[in-house]
């Protein structure tokens, strides 16, 4: 304890440097502790009002062995004085904790980066099951970077000599060592981090205090190495006033899940089969048993379709969360809902693909799954999240339209969204918008219950839900009679039934916000984007104008049916620019539909877009 | 059996009451009229309104079953009624869930949607009306029809061993297990009473007769000498009328159940049946007495046993959680963990 | 006996009237035999040498109860001294069994048109099965037809009096009373009939008896009767020498995929569970064991699927069969088919829907599902039979693209082609393409065996089959590295492989014949049609040009990827129509792709389309 | 066992020959690795070529097992190994098709799938790798679960009774059952053998842990005194070592059975082990002394008889066809029914 500071250990003696944003890059093994230790720092930016937005990215699938190259975990946080965008294309400073760390993540780091590796893990062992060939740290490689070897093990250990705590106990603290040193450098506050730690290790009291004296040895390591000269300050962004949290998106979908509940006043039934990245939604859920939430983890994902569909048939929020392996599953069971004309919500967290792919990383391939991935002419309205803090609106909005017009309705997220996080500014639950809808009863018709009669605004057809008295009726896959909903073979009241099912999804275009655009009025070249690149794409803008290009953007929310204007929007501009992370899924919708020569950006390379990449695209079609 | 009416006014209704207004449309002679007929029949006795009566089907000639009942009723897609009835009785406790399927549904593509609900104990009542064949799609062999099978894909005599659905059932937990006929009534009847009165999922396997496609499957069945009917304490005997040799049933020394002339070994001999005998072994080696129903099978319930019931454990956890953490506060919600002010 | 003739029926006394074509329909209850009367009637105009083209039209699903509405079972014959291409618009002569079959099918006899009914048939009790309120037999509301009220059950009755017989037996064979009264009028061949009830009937003399007996004196009726005073002569049609066979399009199928086993010297693996109008496959596929086919019939759609890939795995012709909703459950698998670059065939015999649908009616709206239906990108090739004797064809070339390029492949047909039938030129087995295809072997690589090295032509990776010694290797779903296939997340391998599986498919174009265009090379107005629409959209544009009007024609087989000329024949072309059962799927990827205003025609009725509305669509264009 | 090796010479393989080239990728102390282990070291004994060997799994931890041998494979999809694995054993019967499956993979997506698969009798070598818990996706519950499980999906404890996959596959008529533990190489190895010997499917419970989501959830059986070894044709006891008490098995006599002191009967009494009954019945009762492994667990081989392999009925019939009616001539076939010329 002797060399600690204690309380104001925010004003460090070594010079400061203002600096109005930064990336760092926490990389280790997945048993290092990295995304405990972003969390932290991100919570500690937080505090400290800076913008932020961070990425994980978690090792693939499994444990493997410590050491390898693919059991590294990294953690990305970019915080700065103004808004941003992004969790930073390339990081300024990356921790690496082990030799396997850096070897896979020195390629993002730019020349001149600062680079800080815990020096006592470039063992002969670890450089070998890095396949180092010769020691980074010897052999001149590093020689572009800003360095800092910093003995993080052994330091800890040292630090901890006195606490009663195994070695391994210990040893296992060096994360918060590097926390406490990077949280230094960066002026953060630790306050936060102490409590945090003293109230998760409660239970184990020397674990704590390992872990909070790691923390504190690590700032007090800054303050005294000679290594580290000068710290930085990075002020407050200027954000509108509010209360506001950190958030990932899955987190925000779940809690959006919630808000549609409470605010449509039905119970919510979340049926689910666990798949990454989508089982967190089911995981939060599942302990909102306060909210009345039932949450149903099914056998496979056609249970939990299934299960969701006979949950709204009785008046509940049915809900069905998975991904891309999981959704194929599920689109039978959409189709018998598209018939039934019942709401039902159908998330889809996306990731790479085909196939099982490559199942932690993000891609936006599934939009034409979405679209068409059922038999015959199955319209269902679509719409994306394009931030974390915005799953929470989407979810809302998924399950408005569901609710109002009697329809499954597709949501689309990606692994991005799903694990990145941002301050989100908390709304008020009061000002949330009122999606309560009506079941028909007795009163709410005239003559006999006709379960297909509809609703001449929104063509929806009444929700009649088991136990209202007289309203008995019977539903099917097979094609119904308009109006009474019984099993009809007629060729024309099939084809007026396919186009009714169609235009009652098209008419929710008159329900939706216009596509607004991002422009100055002279513009020659619109960048479309939609869903979660809404980040880089906006950033990539930014760099653009900054550079003096005239760029406008305008971004997709909904995909089906596009807002209304999306037409005459498009038709403004002599170019458009779709960049996506797929083949170029959305560009072939808007080709279609609006005949216009829109071009394509894709990457599909399972990593989020770099505004950089964007900015030069858009640059090569100025 | 779920109780009351919700407070409405308890008229007593008749069979013609759940008597739908659509055209029944199954072919002449089906099994599946009769089986309606004693559904419809049985309902007035559920003592439920028509409103809280659920039938959900997946696809098939059974699977049109609820057009003709005045319920609720959902004919939804092959094999997944299972799977939406859980979501339905899951959410809606006050209920009475009825799932009707057949043989290709249940067991074929539906199979693992059944085997789950069974081990989950929803609150469903199944009814499973087996003719041993696919029926709608004109003919082909299902998971029921006897090894050797020729029909239409199988014109050199099916390869694949059937299931034995009571076998099955027990294997996959279940709590009912029940066999009937489709043409025997008062049999039928009973056990529809018995299954509307079971907590959890009823699991009842009907013989039913496809005229069509597979006649006479189970005309050994509704011969008396073939009847070995499950009573609850009973001894377990059969035949015996207009000279046949009286049949009982004993334990093997050696594990499982056998026939024998009851003659032979003494009534005292018998084996006593115990439906609600916790350990489902010896539901399981009755059911192995018969394996396609050509010669002495035992109908009636072979098992029937009280496990705590997936909604009502689902029901109640939010009713614990509720009174033990308060009503979920959404405000108090978002506004959970690291929080900070901007103004 | 007494007034029947016998062996030179073909010559009857009554004035005989010359046509070149007619289009007959026979409606009755379901159990009235009509299939079997149509398919005899089609045998007999076969055997005669004209042109034919047949649509039977099947009650949905079960079997109503006899004589009401649902229970009407059709069969139409359409017959010529020319080439035709449609089982015809509406009937000239309407064989109506019973009221149900008359109220069901009047709608389609165009005043003046010649109508034939059982008066026997119309008693109070069917009348009002039919929903008839008066009898309209005697109502006047025929009077605008040619009507001929035969009692054909009672003079069936009377002509079987002395046969040994029941009295059931006896009216059931009145089917063969009205064929042959039909095949008097129309001066049909009448031995094949007989010959055929006689073998049929084989081990019944007593029924094979009063069939032919009836059969004879429903000839004899017309011969008689006063009231039939002319008869019809076609002549043969002008066909294309060589040995012909009537088909139908699942048989074709059936055969197409016999001929591909043994063309490419795999044995043939067909994993199916039934569904309607697939079903068929599977069971004339059942009966191949002589060609060493085995068939499963599989727990689901799902397993159906994954077997057909397991023994693809193994070196086998692996196919699958199904509908719409059961294809949907398919395509997790077809995903990893994908992934695995292994043959896979996939037929979907499209049926009307959404969801259950209408499952005996026809319609083309999996295209789209075909191309998109999977997470990610997932790019599959997709053809499509246009006529029933082309299912043969299609089948041959899906199996040959499979093979070559190592692919899923999918094959649409729809219930039209299906059961609709033609004559079929049977070809000669020794021309059909050699598909043969090379496994690879210790011999067929240099170095460690790569299963992803690709082929530079085709793309298409080595096919290592399982015993084959020293080429032991792992395939799966997870992202693989070029050459190497083991498992990779690398950002780049991804996009690469992404873009490579696309490519592999785009290729194709190169290997496929270009698109033909019927033409005179004056046209503004292209047709575009794919699919089971060819022999409507035909003869449509026939009777435009016959009334003077210009148009074009170009028929996809080809969805994906589209013959290589397609965009310059397009862009050739002022305005396109694309008609289409569905609401516009070849449209949108014409659209997207090629950026032309493809105009829709989209019925989506469950029936395929006249040929004489879309000459009035074409014609709306001109 | 399928036989010799294609008529290559038969090189005497180690297991060094049966790893591959990819390293292994489960958590340190994973039960996975033992299991890998125990099967490499067998497959030596197989007598086959390695290039006739091959290795399907579905989706989860368990199925990375194939890129660990050295035999042709395919990591395939979730839960559909078995539906694979059929089409490939069906049409290629000279090879040895193994399916590795983990408790979510085989039992909850594929539960259809492996159910259809033991009735059929599909010639497969199946490995069920039972953690109780899913791996993979990180510690969600299994239906192999304990009831009131505690993990990520259930905060407050499982609502669903878990399946006893011994009794289900008994249940869907499969015609060999096994159960092993993962660590304990020996009894592995022999069940490994039996399971190669058999024709058929074959199905082994592998008790496995996984350490990191559900540590120490086989320990009971892991002791002496907990483990009941099925062995053929002798008489069931256990226990007995270091003090404590000889326990043993007998028939009840309402059914089922039951475990008893063996002083408290007297060894005669006690159940002989028939793995060999035509009836399962014996299996199934034996199944359903422990339900999940806390106390006395039975291990080893609770039943193994013959029926007709699924391939080989398939093969046969397309050689008896084919002897019957010749080769199929394509010709022939497309000229078949009614023709005519033109000309
Ligand atoms: C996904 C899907 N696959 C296949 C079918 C076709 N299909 C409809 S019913 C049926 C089988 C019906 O058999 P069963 O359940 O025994 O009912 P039954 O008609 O005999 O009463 C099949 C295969 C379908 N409707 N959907
Ligand atoms: C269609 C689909 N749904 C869900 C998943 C996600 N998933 C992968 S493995 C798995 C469960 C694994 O559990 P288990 O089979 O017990 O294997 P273990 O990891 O425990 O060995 C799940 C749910 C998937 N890959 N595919
Ligand atoms: S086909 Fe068979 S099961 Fe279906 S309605 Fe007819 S008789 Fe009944
Ligand atoms: S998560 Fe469990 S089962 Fe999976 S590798 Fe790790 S220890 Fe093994
Ligand atoms: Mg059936
Ligand atoms: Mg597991």
């Amino acid at each position: 304890m002797l060399y600690l500071r204690d309380r104001d250990m925010a004003a460090p003696p070594k010079p400061v440097e203002k600096v109005d944003g930064v990336v760092i890059r926490f990389a280790g093994d997945s048993g290092d502790g990295m995304q405990l230790a972003g969390a932290r720092f991100t919570s500690e930016t937080a505090m400290m009002g800076n913008d932020l937005s961070t990425l994980p990215d978690f090792p693939a699938e499994i444990r493997a062995p410590a050491g390898s190259l693919p059991g590294v975990s990294g953690f990305q946080i970019h915080f700065s004085d103004h808004d941003i965008l992004t969790p930073g294309d390339e990081p300024n400073v990356l921790v690496a904790m082990n030799p396997a760390a850096l070897r896979t993540n020195l390629r993002d780091l730019p020349r001149s980066g600062t680079l800080i590796v815990n020096r006592d893990a470039f063992t002969d062992r670890n450089l070998e099951k890095a396949r180092y060939t010769a020691n980074p740290l010897e052999d001149g490689s590093l020689d572009d970077y800003h360095v800092h070897e910093v003995p993080l093990t052994s330091l800890t250990l040292e630090a901890l000599k006195d606490v009663e705590v195994t070695k391994r106990e210990a040893e296992r603290s060096k994360n918060m060592f590097a926390l406490g040193l990077m949280s230094w450098l960066y002026h953060r506050p630790t306050e936060g981090t102490i409590s945090y730690l003293e109230k998760k290790f409660q239970s184990r009291p020397p674990i704590a205090e390992a872990n909070v004296l790691a923390f504190k040895a690590g700032w007090a390591y800054g303050e005294t190495s000679e290594d580290f000269r000068v710290t930085y300050e990075i002020a407050p962004a200027k954000l509108p006033p509010g209360t506001y949290r950190n958030i990932r998106g899955n987190q925000a979908l779940s809690l959006g899940l919630l808000a549609a509940s409470v605010k449509s006043g039905l119970p919510l039934f979340l049926g689910a089969y666990p798949i990454t990245p989508a089982s967190e939604i089911l995981e939060d859920l599942s302990r909102r048993k306060d909210f009345g939430v039932r949450t149903f983890q099914a056998e496979d994902e056609i249970a939990a379709v299934g299960a969701a569909l006979g949950a709204s048939f009785g008046g509940a929020l049915g809900v069905c969360t998975s991904s891309g392996p999981g959704v194929v599953l599920k689109m039978e069971t959409i189709g018998l809902a598209v018939t039934l004309e019942l709401p039902l919500l159908i998330i889809d967290v996306q990731r790479a693909g085909p196939s099982t792919g490559m199942p932690t990383k993000p891609e936006q391939a599934d939009l034409l799954l979405a679209m068409w991935g059922r038999n015959a002419e199955s319209p269902v309205p679509v719409i994306a999240a394009s931030t974390p803090g915005g799953c929470f609106d989407a979810a809302i909005e998924a399950a408005r339209i569901a609710l109002k017009y009697r329809t499954p309705v597709f949501l689309l997220s990606d692994a991005y969204l799903a694990n990145g996080s941002e301050p989100w500014l908390i709304p008020d639950v009061d000002f949330l918008p009122d999606i309560s809808t009506r079941f028909a009863d007795a009163e709410s018709h005239e003559g006999d219950f006709l379960p297909y009669r509809r609703d001449a605004e929104t063509l929806a057809r009444p929700w009649a839900i088991p136990g209202t008295p007289g309203l008995e009726h019977r539903i099917g896959g097979l094609e119904k009679a308009d109006g009474t909903g019984n099993v009809s073979y007629d060729p024309d009241n099939h084809d007026h039934m396919v186009r009714l099912r169609a235009q009652k999804v098209a008419g929710i275009a008159a329900d939706i916000p216009e596509l607004a655009v991002d422009e100055q009025g002279d513009e020659e070249l619109l960048v479309l984007s939609w869903g979660g690149t809404y980040g880089p794409v906006q950033a990539g803008v930014r760099r653009v104008r900054n550079d003096g290009g005239k760029v406008a953007h305008a971004h997709l929310g909904y995909l089906n049916p596009f807002p209304r204007n999306t037409g005459d929007v498009l038709r403004r501009f002599e170019k458009i620019l779709v960049p996506e992370m797929n083949l170029g899924q959305l560009s072939k919708l808007v080709r279609a539909e609006f005949l216009v020569d829109a071009v394509g950006y894709n990457r599909v390379r399972g990593l989020p877009f770099r505004s950089s990449e964007l900015a030069e695209a858009m640059k090569g079609m100025l | 059996m779920k109780d009351g009416n919700g407070g409405r006014p308890l008229v007593q209704l008749t069979a013609k009451d759940f008597k739908s207004d659509q055209e029944v449309r199954w072919c002449p002679g089906c099994g599946d009229y009769a089986i309606l007929a004693a559904v419809q029949g049985f309902m007035p006795e559920l003592g439920i309104a028509r409103e809280r009566i659920v039938f959900i089907s997946g696809i098939g000639c059974a699977a049109r079953f609820p057009y003709y009942m005045q319920t609720y009723g959902m004919h939804s897609i092959h094999g997944r009624a299972p799977a939406i009835a859980t979501g339905l009785s899951s959410s809606r406790p006050d209920l009475s869930v009825w799932v009707v399927t057949g043989d290709g549904d249940a067991l074929s593509i539906g199979g693992n949607h059944l085997i789950h609900v069974l081990r989950r104990n929803v609150n469903l009542k199944i009814l499973l009306f087996n003719n041993q064949i696919y029926g709608l799609t004109k003919g082909q062999y299902s998971p029921t029809s006897p090894l050797g099978t020729h029909n239409k894909t199988t014109p050199f005599g099916s390869l694949d061993y059937p299931f034995n659905p009571v076998s099955l059932a027990l294997g996959a937990e279940a709590t009912f297990v029940a066999r009937s006929v489709d043409t025997d009534r008062a049999h039928l009847t009973e056990i529809l009473r018995r299954v509307a009165e079971h907590k959890g999922s009823a699991f009842v396997e009907i013989y039913q007769n496809c005229n069509v496609y597979n006649d006479g499957a189970f005309d050994a069945v509704r011969e008396q000498e073939n009847r070995i009917l499950l009573q609850h304490g009973e001894p377990i005997r059969f035949g015996g009328e207009d000279g046949t040799v009286e049949r009982g049933v004993v334990v093997r020394p050696g594990g499982g159940v056998e026939i024998v002339d009851v003659a032979s070994v003494g009534e005292d001999a018998l084996l006593r049946h115990d439906e609600s005998a916790e350990d489902p072994s010896l539901a399981f080696a009755l059911s192995r007495l018969s394996h396609t129903p050509v010669g002495p099978t035992p109908l009636g319930i072979f098992r029937a046993v009280e496990r705590p019931v997936y909604d009502t454990l689902m029901a109640e956890q939010i009713e614990v959680t509720k009174r033990e953490l308060g009503e979920g506060d959404l405000k108090k919600l978002l506004h959970a963990g690291d929080t900070w002010a901007i103004s």
